[in-house]
């Protein structure tokens, strides 16, 4: 009932998409995936009517449909459940979910605050969240927010006579396992409701979850199948036009790492917040992963590693140095990188040039009395680009303007070349597609050789286990095991779930 | 989670444990301080300033800033006293009409600001800025930079007339001070920008018209510059091209004494109240204290330093600009 | 105490007499630079280009002032349009660049009237000015080391009125008001400038004589009519009815003074201004001052672009002016209720009209230093 | 696309555009003589403007820059009798101290830079009107010419001020440009979070942005009270606002990371040129204000480059 014809979208420089033909069923659910830059993006905004199509027709009900922004789309039943988060922090629940419909509550210019709540509360219970609306957003566990954000979507239902499309952009990115597993019982009970597009670098939660799937490449549909039909492998294929084999995870090139050299060391460590008693060794050339549900304490502990939490009880070792008064700089100067989630926000400095971004933690190398040697800059940054074939113009593009895997490159080139041996990866490979994660792979592996030490947030459990010498299990703020994790003796989802959960 | 809520609840008070530390130190100093008739004055003193912070608070929680109040209220108590002579000079006859003549006329002003800023793009800081240089200019012009004095004893009676101790020009302020609470809490306009503040972006792709609500809070904050242009007049009697010079920096900064983040979406029109207190008490005070003239404007800044200190929940925030 | 006014004005009547000598002097002086050709340090200046540099347009003071050099102006067939306004905003960087902009504008050939904004800053406009061959005369703001004979012709003359003697008067008339006894506040005006530490020194000369009178404390509100008030309102919290008298270093403040009684519902406490703005003179009228000094800025205003025009095209030559002719106060006069009436129907009610070739009838004296 | 590589070109052509509009209207405006001594005046309020740009670059403000540059001119003039040359340095340090004091409260009380120097501008004051009694003081003008006359003089047709402010100008480029300094700045104007997350020292950073500002704002003061051989507390009123506006105009947004000290040379050559055209063209007084207000926001509307500003606030 939802249907796009022939649509074609150009920007200057870009093909975004080419004449792509998509529909949606009543009360289906609807998987799109594709690398990055593959168009999926794009297809969404025009969707969701922040893009209007250069050429085609969008259809709702069999008649054509012409959206002037986001706000029209809605008032036809296009919904957006965003990735990054679009709850206002500083609002109440019920705001956030009547943001832009406060007119039904109003008499007389006076917001009917009790009326607000009370169809607030209805929206909640559809999505089993039984908490105050008029709670602070900023009080929101992350799982919590996105049940709202979806409330929010569907209170789109009492609003309009035709049918529900939601898009969810990448929801279960900052999810955890078992939420996720709500997340996708709810969405399916759902679909009594509405249609669901579904948008997910998760291959397996595509699979999961959807009826039927689209698979983009270079802006345009290569292939649409049914969950039946669906296998990973074969849709890898499509996206990326290569096979994606076995070794995806390169544990051909695991080597043992060398348990003589301890980089860092925590011993009864407890963090500020419900983190605590934690222990725990990196080697040199160990790739140390850290799994655990959201909130579980991962980030935390990356995050006093790299001096950004002061423990409050416990020593932390770095290099056989004390690491009292750690803090960023000086973690810097000991040699530890951190890679953090927020890429654009905490990783690369848009606005700024590829260069002037890997040598930011290193600029003391690159300058005599304060003076940068430019000239050097530049020949380091050229030839990280060229060994991480990054896609810059050249070293002076603009970091802001590359695409995620690119900047991801930089970033963990800025601490390569910084000569930093102990690396915290904090979900590096979020948000990127298959090539990008492999390079990335390639590089933790090439850092394994060189000796370094990584602790790794993964982004999926698969990831955790293939990647991983070591892999310790955290749960509210403990490590309840640790797993050795040498190729052949890898251990199994399931162990590591009941350990999690 | 307790402790986060406690920490807020702390912050959320402070500005007033301020004040009250503040009154009970010129107290001490000199008891004279602790009377109705002083805070009377201080609440004349206020008066005028409270409605020019009331009006900048609503943009500043949109995360903007206005700097035209000077300009503004030149121009409009210039226009009141105008306006009010014409129509007879006194409230006995039509000099009333001048009172909502002003104030449409003060939200018109504000509109063109808003519009300057959203429609040519231009960052408020930049656009209000220029704007009050033209409000002071108009002012200059329609006066010729001659005095305009208002005399009606009835108008003044805003001033003279007391009930309960306070003039009633302190209870006008009180009712727009209302009227403003109860704009920013049960309006949709008033939780809008509260939306901005706390992310443009995100309340934009929920459809909140983000352009019209920021020209209507530029015009609104022009609306409460000619409450406080009216106020201004009641207080002196007279309307000049200078009548709103001193407002931009004692408002903004009455704001953020209160509470009211810089970064938007924080604190609110009683915020805007506590501060614009906390300064007039600092202003009285040294002088009811008898400190010598020189030192009081270092002391009056290092004071609204340690205000602020107190009273900003700075764990909160990642940084400060 | 009308006597003043009477000198006053009996000062204008005879050195209306006087003129013809004054012009005649004027025509001689004027004749000189011909006969003496080059022998003349400065060649004069034919028609130059008149400008008024002042603070701005926001207060009937400089109005006044303006308002004066416009008269003269027209007295020279020109239309007040002729007359340019450099207005610093209160800013000495901007008046010394919008003059120099003006004597570049125009290569020089100009007479510039200015008040300096801050005395250190008349010294580089007077630098400005003879270095483009301009001719300028300043009012109120010079330092005290400057003298326009050290600069040279260029630098005609700077007018002042004495803010001590006037405020003297006038706190003695307070203090004559209070019966000799009682305590006194002085609401003063920007700390560093010159009129206000003088009107300051003139309240503390005239408390000598009344030793009953005691000044209980002196605050600055900047000129400000709204500082004033609020200044005033806390002087009362601190003081009470202690206060029964009020010695304000301008109108403005006055009024703002006279609110912060009002709003008290406080009556008959007697309060002194300066500057004599018609306002002001109105409040005498109707007792709500006591009194206000008057300075006839009108007159000011059109005496000091006269002498710079004169000087420029040579009626004169300031160099062999004496040196009373070249820093000189302009008069200055206390109005209280007894002559008020008198002085309204003088200066408000008619305008009076001034003989601008009278370039020193008016001089109340050379400027004293102390 | 090429309109997208003029973008940053825009203070220029604004500046050009205004400067043709005065000489068409008077040939005499373009005399090269004129233009220098109208740059020549301009300095101390450049000088001003540079530093405020550092603050503004990080995005802070500085509005104690006028206060400084009050209090330094009385510095000046009470110390050049006794400090001789040496009170240049003595200038500076307080600028540059108090600068420091500004950027402390701002990075480890997290006060608003808006509150802090408006609170250190009073600091300033009071010191002022106490060093000075109060009163104008004068410089011995026969000892500023001989230790400071070098400042004020003429070579040729171009006025000694601007050598300075060529000198300057040439230092901070190459602070802004070639230092570590510079780069950690922008980093921080752009990206605090990931400036701090790749062990830039951001407070230390900052507070020396604010100590730069100090120190220029005092080097302004001093510069001026050369000028006029003398100091006061309110001598340099009226420098803030155009200073600020002379950054904004120039192209530097207090959103911070984009702009420059290059920009700000432009934009305070606007201010000049605007000024100036006032008296060109012969606006009335009671008009000025309002003309320079509109005027302001076409320059502003012109120069300033929207591209980086993801939302204006």
């Amino acid at each position: 009932m939802y249907e796009l014809k022939s649509v074609d979208k150009k920007f200057p420089g870009v093909h975004a998409l080419k004449s792509v033909d998509f529909h949606v069923n009543r009360g289906e659910i609807v998987g799109l995936v594709g690398e990055n830059g593959a168009g999926k993006s794009t297809l969404m905004k025009v969707i969701y009517g922040a893009y209007q199509p250069d050429a085609g027709t969008i259809m709702i009900g069999g008649k054509a449909v012409r959206f002037a922004g986001p706000r029209q789309a809605m008032e036809q039943g296009i919904g957006m459940v965003f990735q990054e988060q679009s709850l206002i922090a500083n609002l109440t629940i019920m705001e956030n979910i009547f943001l832009g419909y406060e007119a039904q509550f109003q008499r007389w210019g006076v917001i009917n605050w009790i009326a607000m709540a009370a169809a607030a509360r209805k929206q909640l219970a559809k999505v089993k969240l039984d908490i105050d609306p008029a709670t602070i957003t900023s009080r929101l566990s992350f799982a919590q927010r996105q049940l709202v954000e979806l409330a929010k979507v569907l209170a789109l239902e009492e609003r309009i006579d035709g049918d529900l499309v939601i898009l969810l952009d990448e929801p279960t990115s900052v999810l955890s396992k078992d939420e996720v597993t709500l997340l996708f019982k709810l969405v399916r009970e759902l679909t009594s409701r509405a249609s669901f597009i579904f948008v997910s670098h998760r291959m397996d939660e595509v699979l999961d979850l959807s009826d039927r799937i689209y698979v983009m490449k270079d802006g345009a549909v290569v292939d649409v199948v049914t969950r039946e039909a669906a296998r990973i492998g074969t849709i890898q294929q499509k996206m990326v036009g290569r096979s994606v084999d076995k070794q995806y995870y390169r544990e051909q090139r695991q080597k043992p790492f060398d348990p003589g050299r301890v980089l860092v060391e925590f011993d009864k460590v407890s963090l500020p917040g419900r983190v605590r008693d934690i222990s725990l060794r990196l080697h040199a050339g160990e790739v140390l992963c850290l799994v655990g549900t959201e909130g579980a304490g991962r980030e935390s502990i990356l995050r006093a590693m790299f001096g950004m939490l002061t423990p409050v009880a416990g020593t932390v070792t770095i290099k056989g140095k004390s690491g009292v008064g750690l803090n960023q700089p000086r973690a810097v100067a000991r040699g530890v990188g951190y890679v953090p989630r927020e890429r654009k926000v905490e990783g690369i400095v848009a606005g700024m040039t590829v260069y002037e971004n890997m040598t930011l933690s290193q600029m003391g190398r690159y300058s005599s009395g304060g003076v940068l040697r430019v000239g050097q800059e530049r020949a380091l940054a050229r030839d990280w680009i060229a060994r991480l074939s990054i896609k810059a113009h050249s070293e002076f593009a603009d970091c802001g303007n590359l695409s995620g895997g690119n900047q991801q490159k930089v970033v963990l080139a800025k601490w390569r070349s910084g000569g930093s041996d102990i690396m915290l990866l904090d979900h590096p490979t979020r948000g990127l597609d298959i090539g990008a994660k492999e390079d990335v792979y390639e590089m933790i592996r090439d850092m394994s050789d060189d000796g370094v030490g990584v602790v790794l947030v993964a982004d999926t459990l698969e990831e955790a286990i293939g990647l991983s010498h070591t892999i310790i299990a955290v749960k509210d703020g403990q490590i309840r095991k640790q797993f050795d994790s040498t190729p052949g003796h890898k251990p199994s989802l399931v162990e590591l779930l009941q350990y999690m959960i | 989670m307790s402790r986060h809520i406690s920490r807020q609840t702390i912050t959320r008070w402070a500005p007033l444990m301020v004040l009250m530390v503040l009154v009970g130190f010129f107290t001490v100093i000199n008891p004279d301080f602790f009377s109705l008739r002083n805070f009377a004055r201080i609440a004349i003193a206020s008066a005028p300033a409270l409605m020019v912070a009331v009006g900048v608070t609503f943009i500043i929680v949109m995360g903007s800033i206005d700097l035209s109040m000077e300009g503004a209220v030149s121009l409009n108590a210039v226009v009141f006293a105008f306006a009010f002579l014409h129509f007879g000079g006194t409230l006995n006859s039509w000099g009333w009409l001048a009172l909502p003549i002003v104030l449409a006329f003060g939200a018109g002003f504000g509109l063109v600001n808003g519009l300057v800023h959203v429609k040519l793009r231009i960052p408020s800081f930049m656009a209000s800025l220029a704007m009050g240089f033209i409000g002071t200019g108009a002012a200059i012009l329609v006066t010729g930079g001659n005095i305009v004095k208002v005399d009606d004893d009835l108008f003044r009676g805003l001033l003279t007339y007391r009930y309960l101790g306070f003039p009633l020009m302190v209870y006008m302020a009180g009712g727009f001070l209302l009227l403003a609470a109860f704009i920013q809490s049960y309006t949709r306009l008033g939780r809008n920008f509260y939306a901005i503040g706390g992310g443009e972006e995100l309340a934009h792709a929920s459809g909140v018209n983000v352009q019209r609500v920021r020209v209507a809070g530029f015009a609104l904050a022009g609306m409460f510059y000619a409450v406080a242009a009216v106020l201004v007049v009641a207080r002196i009697g007279q309307a000049e091209s200078v009548s709103g010079a001193n407002f931009m920096f004692i408002s903004i900064t009455s704001a953020v004494v209160g509470g009211v983040a810089l970064w938007g979406g924080v604190g609110g029109v009683w915020n805007a109240l506590v501060g614009v207190l906390i300064v007039g008490v600092i202003n009285n005070g040294m002088v009811v204290i008898g400190l010598p003239d020189f030192i009081q404007s270092g002391m009056l800044g290092v004071l609204v330093i340690i205000a602020v200190v107190l009273s900003t929940d700075r764990r909160a925030v990642a940084f400060v600009k | 105490m009308s006597t003043f006014i009477k000198d006053f004005i009996e000062r204008e009547k005879v050195s209306r007499r006087n003129f013809m000598l004054a012009t005649a002097a004027g025509v001689t002086t004027a004749a000189m630079p011909g006969l003496f050709g080059s022998g003349v340090a400065n060649a004069a200046l034919t028609d130059p280009a008149l400008a008024w540099s002042y603070r701005d347009r926001a207060s009937a003071y400089w109005n006044a002032i303006v308002s004066g050099g416009e008269t003269f102006v027209e007295s020279l067939g020109k239309t007040k349009a002729d007359m340019t306004s450099l207005i610093n905003e209160g800013s000495s960087e901007k008046s010394l660049s919008d003059i120099k902009s003006f004597l570049a504008k125009n290569s020089g050939n100009c007479a510039i009237a200015c008040d300096a904004n801050d005395s250190p800053n008349a010294r580089p406009v007077a630098e400005a000015v003879k270095a483009a061959g301009g001719y300028v005369s300043t009012i109120w703001n010079k330092s005290d080391d400057l003298h326009p004979w050290d600069i040279g012709n260029n630098y005609v003359c700077h007018l002042s009125w004495s803010g001590v003697k006037p405020s003297e008067e006038a706190a003695r008339a307070l203090f004559k008001k209070m019966g000799g006894k009682g305590g006194v506040v002085h609401v003063g005006g920007i700390p560093a400038n010159i009129p206000a530490i003088e009107r300051l020194q003139g309240l503390m000369n005239a408390l000598k004589d009344f030793p009953e009178i005691e000044l209980l404390d002196v605050q600055p509100a900047d000129w400000d009519t709204q500082k004033a008030a609020a200044l005033m309102s806390s002087f009362i919290t601190r003081f009470g009815d202690k206060i029964t008298g009020v010695h304000c270093a301008n109108d403005n403040m006055a009024y703002g003074v006279i609110e912060a009684f009002k709003a008290e519902g406080i009556t008959g406490v007697p309060i002194t201004a300066f500057d004599g703005n018609p306002e002001a003179v109105e409040m005498v009228i109707n007792g709500e001052l006591l009194a206000t000094v008057f300075t006839n800025p009108m007159w000011g205003g059109g005496i000091a672009l006269a002498l710079a025009h004169h000087a420029a095209i040579g009626t004169f030559v300031p160099s062999e002016e004496p040196n009373e002719h070249r820093e000189f106060y302009g008069p200055s006069v206390v109005i209280s209720t007894d002559d008020v009436k008198e002085f309204k129907a003088r200066f408000m009610d008619a305008t009076p009209t001034y003989d601008w070739n009278d370039f020193w009838g008016q001089s109340a004296g050379a400027i004293v230093y102390n | 696309m090429n309109f997208q590589r003029l973008k940053p070109h825009f203070p220029w052509i604004t500046l050009m555009i205004l400067t043709s509009c005065v000489g068409v209207y008077d040939p005499n405006f373009l005399r090269p003589a004129n233009l220098l001594s109208l740059a020549g005046d301009i300095v101390p309020l450049f000088i001003m403007a540079l530093g405020l740009t550092f603050a503004i670059f990080i995005g802070g403000i500085d509005l104690s820059a006028q206060s400084m540059a009050n209090m330094i001119t009385v510095v000046a003039s009470v110390y050049l009798a006794s400090l001789g040359v040496g009170v240049a340095v003595l200038c500076i340090l307080v600028g540059a101290l108090l600068g420091t004091v500004s950027g402390y409260v701002t990075t480890r009380l997290k006060v608003p830079s808006f509150i802090t120097t408006l609170a250190v501008g009073g600091v300033c004051l009071s010191a002022a009107q106490w060093l000075s009694g109060n009163r104008a003081v004068n410089m011995d003008a026969t000892q500023r010419d001989a230790v400071f006359g070098w400042m004020i003089g003429r070579t040729g047709i171009v006025p000694n001020e601007l050598f300075i402010a060529a000198g300057l100008l040439a230092i901070c480029l190459f602070v802004e440009r070639r230092t570590v300094l510079g780069r950690a700045l922008k980093a921080i104007g752009a990206g605090e979070l990931a400036a701090a997350a790749s062990g830039v020292r951001v407070a230390r950073y900052k507070i020396a942005a604010f100590a730069i500002s100090g120190g220029l704002a005092a080097v302004a003061g001093l510069l001026f009270a050369v000028k006029l051989s003398g100091g006061a507390p309110s001598i340099a009123n009226g420098f803030l606002l155009p200073a600020i506006v002379a950054v904004l105009v120039g192209g530097t947004p207090l959103t911070g990371g984009v702009g420059g000290v290059l920009n700000t040379a432009i934009g305070t050559l606007i201010v000049a040129v605007i000024r100036a055209s006032m008296l060109y063209y012969g606006i009335a007084a009671t008009q000025q204000q309002m003309v320079f207000g509109v005027v302001l926001i076409l320059a502003i509307a012109l120069s300033i480059d929207r591209s980086k500003l993801r939302t204006v606030k």
